[in-house]
C-alpha cells in the first residue's frame, strides 16, 4: 500500500476540518469583541459563556442525533417545559422547610434549609418524562409516517398545552425549589461551574456512543443511505425512533438545567428556543439532510451562538445599538452557514481537481 | 366536483343554524390579562373573584399564551361574541387593542384597563396601580437608601416597547435630577425583554461592563427575578444592591438571604377588585368614566376618577406597597 | 394514487372531504353547548380573527410547500412590510396611504425575493435553515425602522371599515376583511389549478430533478414561488395591521407556524407535489370554527393550542395509518390468490 | 432441466425452490427455484428488470418471499431480515445502494459489522488496520479514511468487494462486481473468487459480461421476466444460447433494420471537458445517425451528455448544434433549442411518477395546451392519446398514472414527452435498462424510425450487443477521455472491450 501516493487526499482531509475553521472563527469572534469591550475577554466572562451555552450544548448534542437521521425536531424547547414542570411539580409538593443554623464565617447564623424529593429522582422523572415525548415523536415519525416538521410543530402544541394544564396555572419558583435543585446549576468543582460539567459529562458520554459504539454509528448509517441500511439489517425505524428518544431525554435534562439556572419554571418555558439549537447545529456542520456532522463542530457551533449572544449584550453596552442586536444576530448565522457552503465547494472543488482521468 | 360540493353542503349546514338568544341575566365581564400563567394575574383573578362574591355578577378571564397583542385581539372578539357587559383588560400593546375595544365600546361595552393602559381612545377608564411618578421615584429612593447616596446604578427594563417602563424610567430620570442624587450616576439601561434568561445575561453584562456599579433598578418582575440570581451567582449578594417590582412569591428567597433588601409592587388582588367594581359601576351605568366622578370599591373606599393627561381618565389603587425581608414571609404565599 | 389506497372510504381518502365533516362535527359540538353564542352569524363575524390574515400567509406558504420547501419567514416578513407601510405613512404627514401600501407589497416582494435567491443559489442549504436565519433578519431589520415606538394612526377606512366592518349579504353580517380574501380564492384557485404556471409548480414540487429534465425553468419557478409568498406575507400583514391598527415590529410573531400548519392540515405536504386551494379553505373554517369554539368553551389559550396540535397531528396521521392497512390488505389478498 | 435430481441433496448448500415475491400491483419473482452447490461459482443471468436484483434480496433477507421456501445446508431458513442472513453465513455485493457516501472507506467495510474491543466499543484502529488489509488483499490502495462519496466509482466497487469479504461468507453474492473494474482489477477479483472456491465458499455471480461468466462459473441460470428459465452447466452454454434464452427469441430478429441515410451534421463536440469528470471530448452527429457512446461504469459518458445538455456546465470545449455554437444552462435551453435528453433513471430524472401519462406527456409544452390563458384539458388528453397511439404505450388510458406502467411503457412516456417538443436530436442516456424484451425491441424500432425521419441520436449504452447492432459508429470512452470512435464497419466486441478498458495504474499493459 503506497502512502505516498495518497498524501494529496491527506492533505484534503486537514483543509476540510471545519472544526478548525470554526474555531478559528470563534477566536476571531472573541478577538474583535474583546477589542470594543475589554471585558469581554476577560477569563471570567469566558467562563460564563461556555456556563451559559451549556444548556444549548446538552439540546444541539441530541438535535444532532435527530438531524443525523435525516430527521427534524422542532418540539424541543416544549419538551424542555414539561418535564422541567412534572419535576417541578413534584419538588415543590415534596418541599420541607426547616429552620437550622449554619457556619458562616465562623459563626453560627440562622438560617432556612430546603429539602425535597432527592435531585437524582427528578433529574431521572424529567429525563423519563423528555425521553417519553421524544419517543412518542420517534413513532410518529418513524411508524406513522408524518413529516418531522408536522410531527414535531403538532407535539410542539400539545406539550406546552400539557405543561399548562398540569401546572394548573401556576409556575415553580425559587421558593418551591430545593436548595439541592437550586444549587445544581451553581455548584463549583475544580474551578468549574457544574453546568459546564454537566455539560461536559454528556458531551463525552454522547461522543463515546457516537463515534465508538455500533448504534451510534447506525446514526450516520441511516441519514446517510437509509435504502443500503436497510439492506444491511438496520432497523433504520428504530434508530429514526432511538434518535428522537435521546433527544428528548436530553431535552429533559436541559429543561432541569434550565429551570434550575432561572430559579423557576413557567408554562412557556424556553418558548423559541429550537431555532438557537438548530442554527447551533446548521453552524456547527451537521447537515439537514442528514449523514454528516461532528460531536466536536456542534459544540464549537453552539459557543459561537453563544459569543454572539453575549458579545452583543456586551458591545452594546459600550456602544448604544440596542436596536441593531436582532438584525446582526440574523445577518451572522445566514453569513456563517453562507461561508460554510462555500467552504464545501472549495473542497469539493479541489477534490475534483485531484482526481485521476 | 366532489370539492365544489363538499364546500357546498358546508356552507348549507352553517347557514341552517343562526339563532342567538338573549335574556335578562347578570352583568358579565370579560377579563383580558397579558399572559396566561403568570401568578400576578391570577392573584388579579382573585380580586375579581373577591367583587363578584360581593356584587353577584359574573366574570370570564382569558390570556394569552405568548403574552402577544393578537392573542389578546382574538381573546377580545371572543368576549364580544360572548356579549360580556365590560371587558376589563391588561393591555400588552397600549395601542394594538384600540381598533378592537372601539368596535366593543360601539356595541355599548364597557372598556376598563387596568395594570397596563389602553391608550384613550380605547377605553372608557385606566386603573393604574399606583401613579406613575410615585412608582418611579420610590424605586429611586429605595436605591439611594441601599446604596449609601453615592455611586454608579443601572436600570434593567423589560422591552423598550412598553409604555408603562418607560414613563417609570421617565419619572425616574426625572427623580435622580433633584440635587440630593448628584453623586448618584444612571449608567445605562438595558433590556431583557421579559425573558428570565435574557434578563441573567443583561445583568451579567452589567456586572462585567460596570466594575464599579453598585445597584440596579429592576422595574418589571421577571427581571428583578433575574437580576437577583445573577448577583446572586456571582457572589455579589449586598455589594450590588438591587430594588425594583418583584412578585414576593418569586423574590421570596432572595429577600430572606437579602440580595434585595427591599422592593415594591402593588397589590394585584386589590386592583382586580378595584377594576371589578369600577367595571360594574359603569356598566351599571352609575359612572361614565369622565374625570371628577367617584365610585365606591367596596372595602377599599371610594375611588376619585381624574384626568390622566393622555386624553382619558383615570384612577389609582394605592400607594405601591414595599416588601422587606421582615414582612415577605407572610406575603410570599399570596401572590 | 387513488390506485393504491383499499379499503378506506374513498370519500375519506380526499383530505378535503375529512376536512368537510370535521368542521359540521366540529360545528355541532360546539352549536349543541353554546346555542346561544356559538352561532353561523357570529362565527361568520369571527372569521376575520382566525382566517383572513393567517389566510394570506398561508396561501403564499402554500405555493412554497407545493415545492416542498418551506419558509418561515413569513410573519417576519410581514412585519417587515407593515412596519415600512406605517412608517412611510406616518399617520398621514408622510407618503400618501397608497404610495405606502405599495411600498409594502414591495417591500413583501423583495423579502421574498431575497428568500428565493438564497435558496436557488445554495440548494446545499435547506429553506428551513435560510428562512430561520432571514426570520431573524426581517424582524431585526423592522426594529431597526421602528424601535420601541409603534406607527399608527392610519386612515379610518382601514383601521376601521377594513379591519372591523362587514358587510350585509343575503341577511347576514359578512365582515369585509373575508370578503377579501374570497375574492381572491377564485383567481388564486384559476391560476394554480388551471394555469400552465400552476401546473409547472406541482411539477417541480412532485420531482424537481424530472422536471428540469423536462425543460422547466425549475430556478425561475423556485424564485416565483418565494417571492410571491413574500408578497402574501406582506398581504397577510396589510389586513393583520388593519385590525391591530398601528404596528410593532413584534407583530405577528409565530404566525409562520400558524401558517404552515393551515397549509398542512389543508392538505399540503412538506415533501412537496401536493395541496389544494379547497383544503386551504375547508382547514381555514374548521380552524375557525374549533377555535372559537375552544375559546367560548374554555376561555384558555393553552388548551386551544393542545387542540390545534392534535387535530394537525391526527389529521396527518390518520390517512397514513389507513393507507399502510390498506397496503398491508392489498398484499395479503394477492397472497391468497397466490395460494388458489 | 430442474435438476435438483443431479446433484446429490448433501452437496447442496442452498435450495430454493418455487419462491415468489409480490410487490404492490407487481410480481417481482414469479416461482422461481435455484440450487448452489458448495463450492460452486454459480451465475444467475438475466435482463434488466428479469428479477434477479430481487432474487438477490430474498436471499439476504432484506425482501420475505410470499411463497416458496429456502433451504441453507438443507435446512428450511426464515430470513426475517438481513441480520440474520449474515449470521448464516450469506454476504452480497450490491449493484448500487449499499455505499454511505458520507462515511469513511473502512467505516463502509464494517458498517453492521463492527470491529469491537472490550467492552463492546469500536476499534478504529482495527477497523483501518483490517480494512487496510482486505483492500491490500484486492490489490488496492484506497486509503481506508477516505470519504466513501470522494471514490472514484470503480474504487466505490473496490470497497463494496472488500466489504462482502469481511464477512467470512460460506454463501456470497456478487452483483455486477466488474461493472467499473479494470481489465487486472477484474483479474485480481477473479483470482480472489477462485480462492474463495477453493476454500469451499459458493459463490452466486450476477453478470453482464459473459467474459465473466464463461471464466469464472461452474454453471449458469436464466431469469427472465421474473420466472426461472433453466440452468446450464458451463461446458454446455455458448453466448448465442444464452442471449436467446435472456431475451427469449432469437437475437437477429430482435433488432430491426436500421434504414436511414446520414444527412448533414446536426452537432458537434469539441474539446468538451468538466473538472474532474471528463476531458477533451470531441465528436460528432449526423442526421439520420444512431451514434453509440459507449464505455464502463463511471467512464464519464453520463456525465458528457449532461454536459452537452445542459444539466451541468461543461468548463473547457464548444458545442456547435445545427451549425450554431451553443451554451446551455438548463435542459429547457436545450430542448427549446430542438436537443433533447432523455435520462438515465427514468424513475427519478424522466418521470413525474404519481402523474398521469397525459399530464407527463403534455409537461414540456403546458404552453401550447392553452385557451383563455388556461390550461385546456382536452388539448392535454389529445396529447396524452397522441403519444399512447404513436408509441404503443400499454395503458387503459391516457389517465393512468406513470408508477403503474411496466418499465418500457414507462421509458415509452419519456420518449413521448421528448417527440411532444419540436426536438431534432435525441440524446438517450441507456435508453433500455431495465426494461422487458417486448418493449426493447419497440424501442429499437422507434429509434431506428427517428433515424428516417432525420433526426440525429446519440446513445448511451453499456449493452455491447445493443451498440453493435444499432449504432452507425461508437464512441468509446475510458477514464473520462474518449478512447476510439469506431465506425460499425470495425466493431467486434473484443475491439470495443479493449477500447473500454482503463489504462492500468500498475505498469502493466491492458490484454
Amino acid at each position: 500500500m503506497s502512502t505516498r501516493q495518497f498524501k494529496p487526499l491527506r492533505l484534503g482531509r486537514l483543509l476540510r476540518n471545519r472544526e478548525l475553521g470554526l474555531t478559528l472563527v470563534l477566536l476571531a469572534l472573541i478577538g474583535l469583541i474583546g477589542l470594543r469591550n475589554p471585558a469581554f475577554a476577560t477569563p471570567g466572562n469566558l467562563q460564563f459563556i461556555l456556563g451559559d451555552t451549556s444548556i444549548l450544548i446538552v439540546l444541539a448534542l441530541g438535535m444532532m442525533c435527530v438531524l443525523l437521521v435525516g430527521s427534524i425536531d422542532i418540539s424541543v424547547p416544549a419538551v424542555m417545559a414539561l418535564s422541567a414542570m412534572t419535576a417541578g411539580i413534584v419538588m415543590k409538593n415534596n418541599l420541607v422547610q426547616a429552620d437550622t443554623q449554619v457556619l458562616v464565617d465562623g459563626a453560627l447564623t440562622a438560617a432556612t434549609v430546603k429539602t425535597s424529593t432527592p435531585l437524582p429522582l427528578l433529574l431521572l422523572l424529567a429525563a423519563g418524562v423528555g425521553a417519553a415525548c421524544g419517543l412518542l415523536n420517534g413513532l410518529l415519525i418513524a411508524y406513522g409516517r408524518v413529516l418531522p416538521i408536522v410531527a414535531t410543530l403538532g407535539s410542539q402544541y400539545i406539550l406546552y398545552g400539557l405543561s399548562h394544564l398540569i401546572s394548573g396555572g401556576q409556575a415553580i419558583y425559587r421558593k418551591d425549589m430545593s436548595d439541592a435543585f437550586i444549587q445544581f446549576t451553581r455548584g463549583n468543582v475544580l474551578g468549574f461551574n457544574s453546568k459546564v460539567l454537566i455539560m461536559l459529562a454528556a458531551f463525552l458520554v454522547l461522543m463515546a456512543f457516537i463515534n465508538y459504539t455500533r448504534y451510534g454509528r447506525r446514526l450516520y448509517a441511516v441519514g446517510s443511505n437509509a435504502e443500503a441500511a436497510r439492506m444491511s439489517g438496520i432497523n433504520t425505524r428504530a434508530v429514526t425512533l432511538s434518535a428522537h428518544t435521546i433527544m428528548g431525554l436530553l431535552a429533559g435534562l436541559a429543561g432541569m438545567l434550565y429551570a434550575s439556572h432561572d430559579n423557576k419554571v413557567t408554562q412557556d418555558m424556553a418558548m423559541g428556543y429550537e431555532m438557537y439549537v438548530i442554527a447551533a447545529c446548521v453552524i456547527g456542520g451537521v447537515s439537514v439532510t442528514g449523514g454528516v456532522g461532528k460531536i466536536t463542530g456542534v459544540a464549537l457551533g453552539a459557543l459561537t451562538i453563544g459569543v454572539i449572544n453575549n458579545g452583543l449584550t456586551m458591545l452594546r453596552l459600550t456602544g448604544n445599538s440596542e436596536f441593531w442586536k436582532k438584525a446582526i444576530q440574523g445577518a451572522v448565522i445566514l453569513i456563517a452557514i453562507i461561508t460554510n457552503v462555500y467552504i464545501k465547494r472549495a473542497h469539493e472543488r479541489r477534490v475534483l481537481r485531484e482526481r485521476r482521468l | 366536483m366532489k370539492r365544489i360540493l363538499s364546500l357546498m353542503l358546508a356552507a348549507a349546514l352553517l347557514l341552517s343554524l343562526g339563532l342567538a338568544v338573549s335574556a335578562e341575566e347578570p352583568i358579565k365581564i370579560g377579563v383580558v390579562y397579558k399572559q396566561t400563567g403568570n401568578p400576578f394575574f391570577e392573584a388579579a383573578v382573585r380580586g375579581f373573584e373577591e367583587a363578584s362574591q360581593e356584587l353577584g355578577f359574573e366574570f370570564i378571564h382569558n390570556g394569552p399564551a405568548d403574552s402577544s397583542n393578537e392573542g389578546q385581539i382574538q381573546i377580545i372578539e371572543g368576549f364580544i361574541q360572548q356579549e360580556v357587559d365590560a371587558i376589563a383588560i391588561s393591555a400588552n400593546d397600549a395601542a394594538g387593542v384600540v381598533s378592537v375595544l372601539q368596535t366593543a365600546m360601539d356595541k355599548g361595552i364597557k372598556v376598563i384597563s387596568w395594570d397596563s393602559k389602553v391608550l384613550a381612545e380605547g377605553r372608557n377608564l385606566n386603573i393604574d396601580p399606583s401613579v406613575a411618578q410615585n412608582i418611579g421615584r420610590v424605586q429611586v429612593e429605595e436605591i439611594a437608601a441601599q446604596i449609601g447616596g453615592e455611586g454608579q446604578i443601572a436600570v434593567l427594563s423589560a422591552a423598550a416597547t412598553h409604555d408603562n417602563q418607560n414613563t417609570w424610567i421617565k419619572y425616574m430620570k426625572e427623580e435622580l435630577e433633584k440635587p440630593e442624587y448628584d453623586k448618584i450616576e444612571l449608567v445605562t439601561v438595558v433590556y431583557g425583554d421579559d425573558l428570565t434568561d435574557k434578563s441573567y445575561q443583561e445583568m451579567q453584562g452589567l456586572i462585567n461592563s460596570y466594575p464599579d456599579l453598585k445597584g440596579v433598578i429592576s422595574p418589571t418582575t421577571v427581571g428583578v427575578a433575574a437580576a437577583a440570581v445573577a448577583i446572586k451567582d456571582a457572589g455579589l449578594s449586598g455589594k450590588i444592591k438591587l430594588t425594583g417590582l418583584g412578585l414576593p412569591s418569586e423574590m421570596a428567597d432572595f429577600l430572606a438571604d437579602r440580595t434585595c433588601e427591599g422592593m415594591y409592587l402593588w397589590n394585584p388582588i386589590d386592583l382586580g377588585y378595584v377594576a371589578a367594581y369600577a367595571s360594574v359601576a359603569m356598566v351599571k351605568g352609575e359612572i361614565t368614566g369622565a374625570a371628577g366622578e367617584s365610585f365606591e370599591a367596596g372595602h377599599l373606599g371610594v375611588r376619585e376618577i381624574s384626568d390622566a393627561g393622555d386624553g382619558g381618565t383615570f384612577t389609582i389603587v394605592g400607594d405601591p406597597f414595599r416588601f422587606t425581608p421582615e414582612n415577605i414571609e407572610e406575603w410570599k404565599n399570596v401572590y | 394514487m387513488a390506485s393504491v389506497t383499499g379499503k378506506l372510504p374513498a370519500f375519506l381518502r380526499r383530505r378535503e372531504w375529512l376536512l368537510a365533516i370535521l368542521v359540521l362535527l366540529t360545528y355541532f359540538l360546539f352549536n349543541a353547548q353554546r346555542p346561544d353564542n356559538y352561532t353561523f352569524p357570529k362565527l361568520l363575524n369571527q372569521t376575520r380573527v382566525y382566517m383572513v390574515d393567517v389566510g394570506f400567509m398561508a396561501l403564499g406558504m402554500l405555493l412554497v410547500l407545493i415545492l416542498g420547501d418551506i419558509d418561515i419567514s413569513v410573519a417576519a416578513t410581514a412585519a417587515l412590510s407593515a412596519t415600512v407601510m406605517g412608517v412611510s405613512y406616518r399617520g398621514g404627514e408622510g407618503l400618501p396611504f397608497w404610495a405606502a401600501v405599495l411600498l409594502m407589497l414591495l417591500t413583501g416582494l423583495a423579502c421574498g425575493l431575497f428568500n428565493g435567491l438564497l435558496v436557488i443559489r445554495f440548494k446545499e442549504l435547506f429553506p428551513m435553515i435560510i428562512t430561520l436565519s432571514t426570520l431573524t433578519l426581517y424582524r431585526g431589520i423592522a426594529y431597526i425602522i421602528l424601535k420601541d415606538q409603534s406607527a399608527g394612526s392610519f386612515p379610518a377606512w382601514y383601521a376601521k371599515d377594513l379591519g372591523y366592518g362587514s358587510l350585509p349579504l343575503m341577511g347576514l353580517e359578512v365582515p369585509i376583511m373575508l370578503l377579501c380574501l374570497l375574492a381572491v380564492l377564485p383567481f388564486y384557485y384559476l391560476w394554480l389549478h388551471r394555469t400552465a404556471s400552476g401546473r409547472r409548480l406541482f411539477a417541480a414540487g412532485t420531482n424537481l430533478t424530472a422536471s428540469r429534465y423536462s425543460g422547466l425553468h425549475t430556478d425561475r419557478i423556485k424564485l416565483t414561488a418565494f417571492a410571491m409568498n413574500g408578497l402574501f406575507a406582506a398581504i397577510g400583514g396589510f389586513f393583520l395591521t388593519s385590525r391591530t391598527g398601528s404596528v410593532k415590529y413584534t407583530i405577528g410573531t409565530g404566525f409562520e407556524m400558524q401558517a404552515i400548519a393551515v397549509a398542512v392540515l389543508g392538505g399540503a405536504s412538506t415533501s412537496g407535489g401536493r395541496g389544494s386551494v379547497a383544503g386551504l379553505l375547508l382547514a381555514l373554517v374548521l380552524l375557525t370554527a374549533l377555535k372559537n369554539g375552544l375559546m367560548l368553551l374554555y376561555n384558555d389559550a393553552f388548551i386551544l393550542n393542545l387542540s390545534v396540535g392534535l387535530l394537525l397531528i391526527l389529521v396527518v396521521l390518520i390517512p397514513n395509518l389507513f393507507q399502510a392497512l390498506a397496503d398491508r390488505r392489498r398484499i395479503l389478498r394477492q397472497r391468497m390468490q397466490l395460494a388458489k | 432441466m430442474q435438476e435438483g435430481h443431479q446433484t446429490a441433496r448433501e452437496d447442496l448448500i442452498l435450495e430454493i425452490s418455487h419462491v415468489t415475491k409480490i410487490f404492490p400491483g407487481v410480481r417481482a419473482l414469479d416461482d422461481v427455484g435455484f440450487t448452489l452447490r458448495r463450492g460452486e461459482i454459480h451465475a444467475l443471468i438475466g435482463e434488466n428488470g428479469a428479477g434477479k436484483s430481487t432474487f438477490i434480496k430474498v436471499l439476504t433477507g432484506v425482501h420475505q418471499p410470499d411463497s416458496g421456501t429456502i433451504l441453507l445446508n438443507g435446512q428450511q431458513v426464515r430470513m426475517t431480515d438481513p441480520l440474520v442472513a449474515r449470521r448464516l453465513g450469506i454476504a452480497a455485493i450490491y449493484q448500487h445502494l449499499a455505499a454511505y457516501p458520507h462515511l469513511s472507506v473502512a467505516e463502509n467495510i464494517f458498517m453492521g459489522n463492527e470491529q469491537l474491543r472490550p467492552p463492546g466499543f469500536i476499534s478504529w484502529r482495527n477497523t483501518r488496520r483490517r480494512a487496510a488489509r482486505l483492500l491490500q488483499s484486492l490489490g488496492s490502495s484506497i486509503d481506508p479514511a477516505a470519504q466513501m462519496g470522494e471514490l472514484s466509482v470503480a474504487q466505490q466497487q473496490i470497497v463494496e468487494i472488500a466489504k462482502a469479504l469481511s464477512q467470512d461468507a460460506s454463501v456470497l453474492i456478487m452483483d455486477e462486481p466488474t461493472a467499473a473494474l479494470s481489465l487486472t482489477e477484474s483479474e485480481e477479483l477473479y483470482s480472489i473468487v477462485r480462492g474463495l472456491k477453493a476454500k469451499g465458499t459458493s459463490v452466486i455471480l450476477i453478470s453482464h459480461r459473459f467474459e465473466d461468466i464463461f471464466s469464472l462459473a461452474d454453471r449458469v441460470t436464466v431469469l427472465r421476466d421474473a420466472r426461472y428459465i433453466g440452468t446450464w452447466d458451463i461446458d454446455e452454454a455458448d453466448s448465442a444460447l444464452l442471449v436467446n434464452h435472456m431475451v427469449g427469441r432469437s437475437i437477429d430478429r430482435f433488432f430491426p433494420q436500421k434504414t436511414a441515410d446520414i444527412g448533414e451534421e446536426l452537432l458537434k463536440v469539441s474539446g468538451l471537458g468538466r473538472t474532474g469528470f471528463f476531458q477533451d471530448v470531441s465528436f460528432s452527429l449526423h442526421a439520420g445517425e444512431i451514434l453509440g457512446l459507449t464505455g464502463l461504469v463511471g467512464a464519464g459518458r453520463t456525465e458528457v451528455v449532461e454536459a452537452i445538455t445542459g444539466v451541468t456546465r461543461p468548463d473547457y470545449g464548444t458545442i456547435t448544434l445545427m451549425g450554431q455554437q451553443v451554451r446551455f444552462t438548463r435542459p429547457g435551453e436545450a430542448l427549446g433549442r430542438g436537443l433533447a435528453l432523455m435520462p438515465e433513471d427514468r424513475q427519478k430524472q424522466g418521470l413525474l411518477l404519481p402523474w398521469s401519462i397525459r399530464d407527463n406527456v403534455s409537461l414540456p409544452m403546458l404552453d401550447s395546451c392553452r385557451k383563455h390563458r388556461l390550461l385546456s384539458q382536452a388539448h392535454i388528453n389529445r396529447m396524452g392519446s397522441h403519444a399512447i397511439e404513436q408509441l404503443a404505450i400499454k395503458a387503459r388510458s391516457g389517465l393512468d398514472t406513470a408508477d403503474s406502467l411496466s418499465g418500457g411503457n414507462q421509458q415509452k412516456v419519456v420518449l413521448g414527452k421528448l417527440l411532444s417538443s419540436s426536438a431534432r436530436v435525441m440524446v438517450m442516456d441507456e435508453p433500455t435498462k431495465g426494461v422487458d424484451v417486448g418493449s426493447k425491441a419497440a424501442i429499437y424500432q422507434i429509434m431506428c424510425d427517428l433515424a428516417a425521419q432525420g433526426f440525429g441520436i446519440l446513445m448511451v449504452s453499456s449493452e455491447m450487443p445493443e451498440v453493435m447492432a444499432m449504432c452507425d459508429r461508437a464512441v468509446i470512452m475510458r477514464q473520462g477521455r474518449v478512447s476510439t470512435i469506431l465506425d460499425r464497419a470495425d466493431f467486434t466486441p473484443e475491439g470495443i472491450l479493449r477500447a473500454s478498458m482503463p489504462l492500468e495504474r500498475k505498469e502493466e499493459t491492458p490484454a
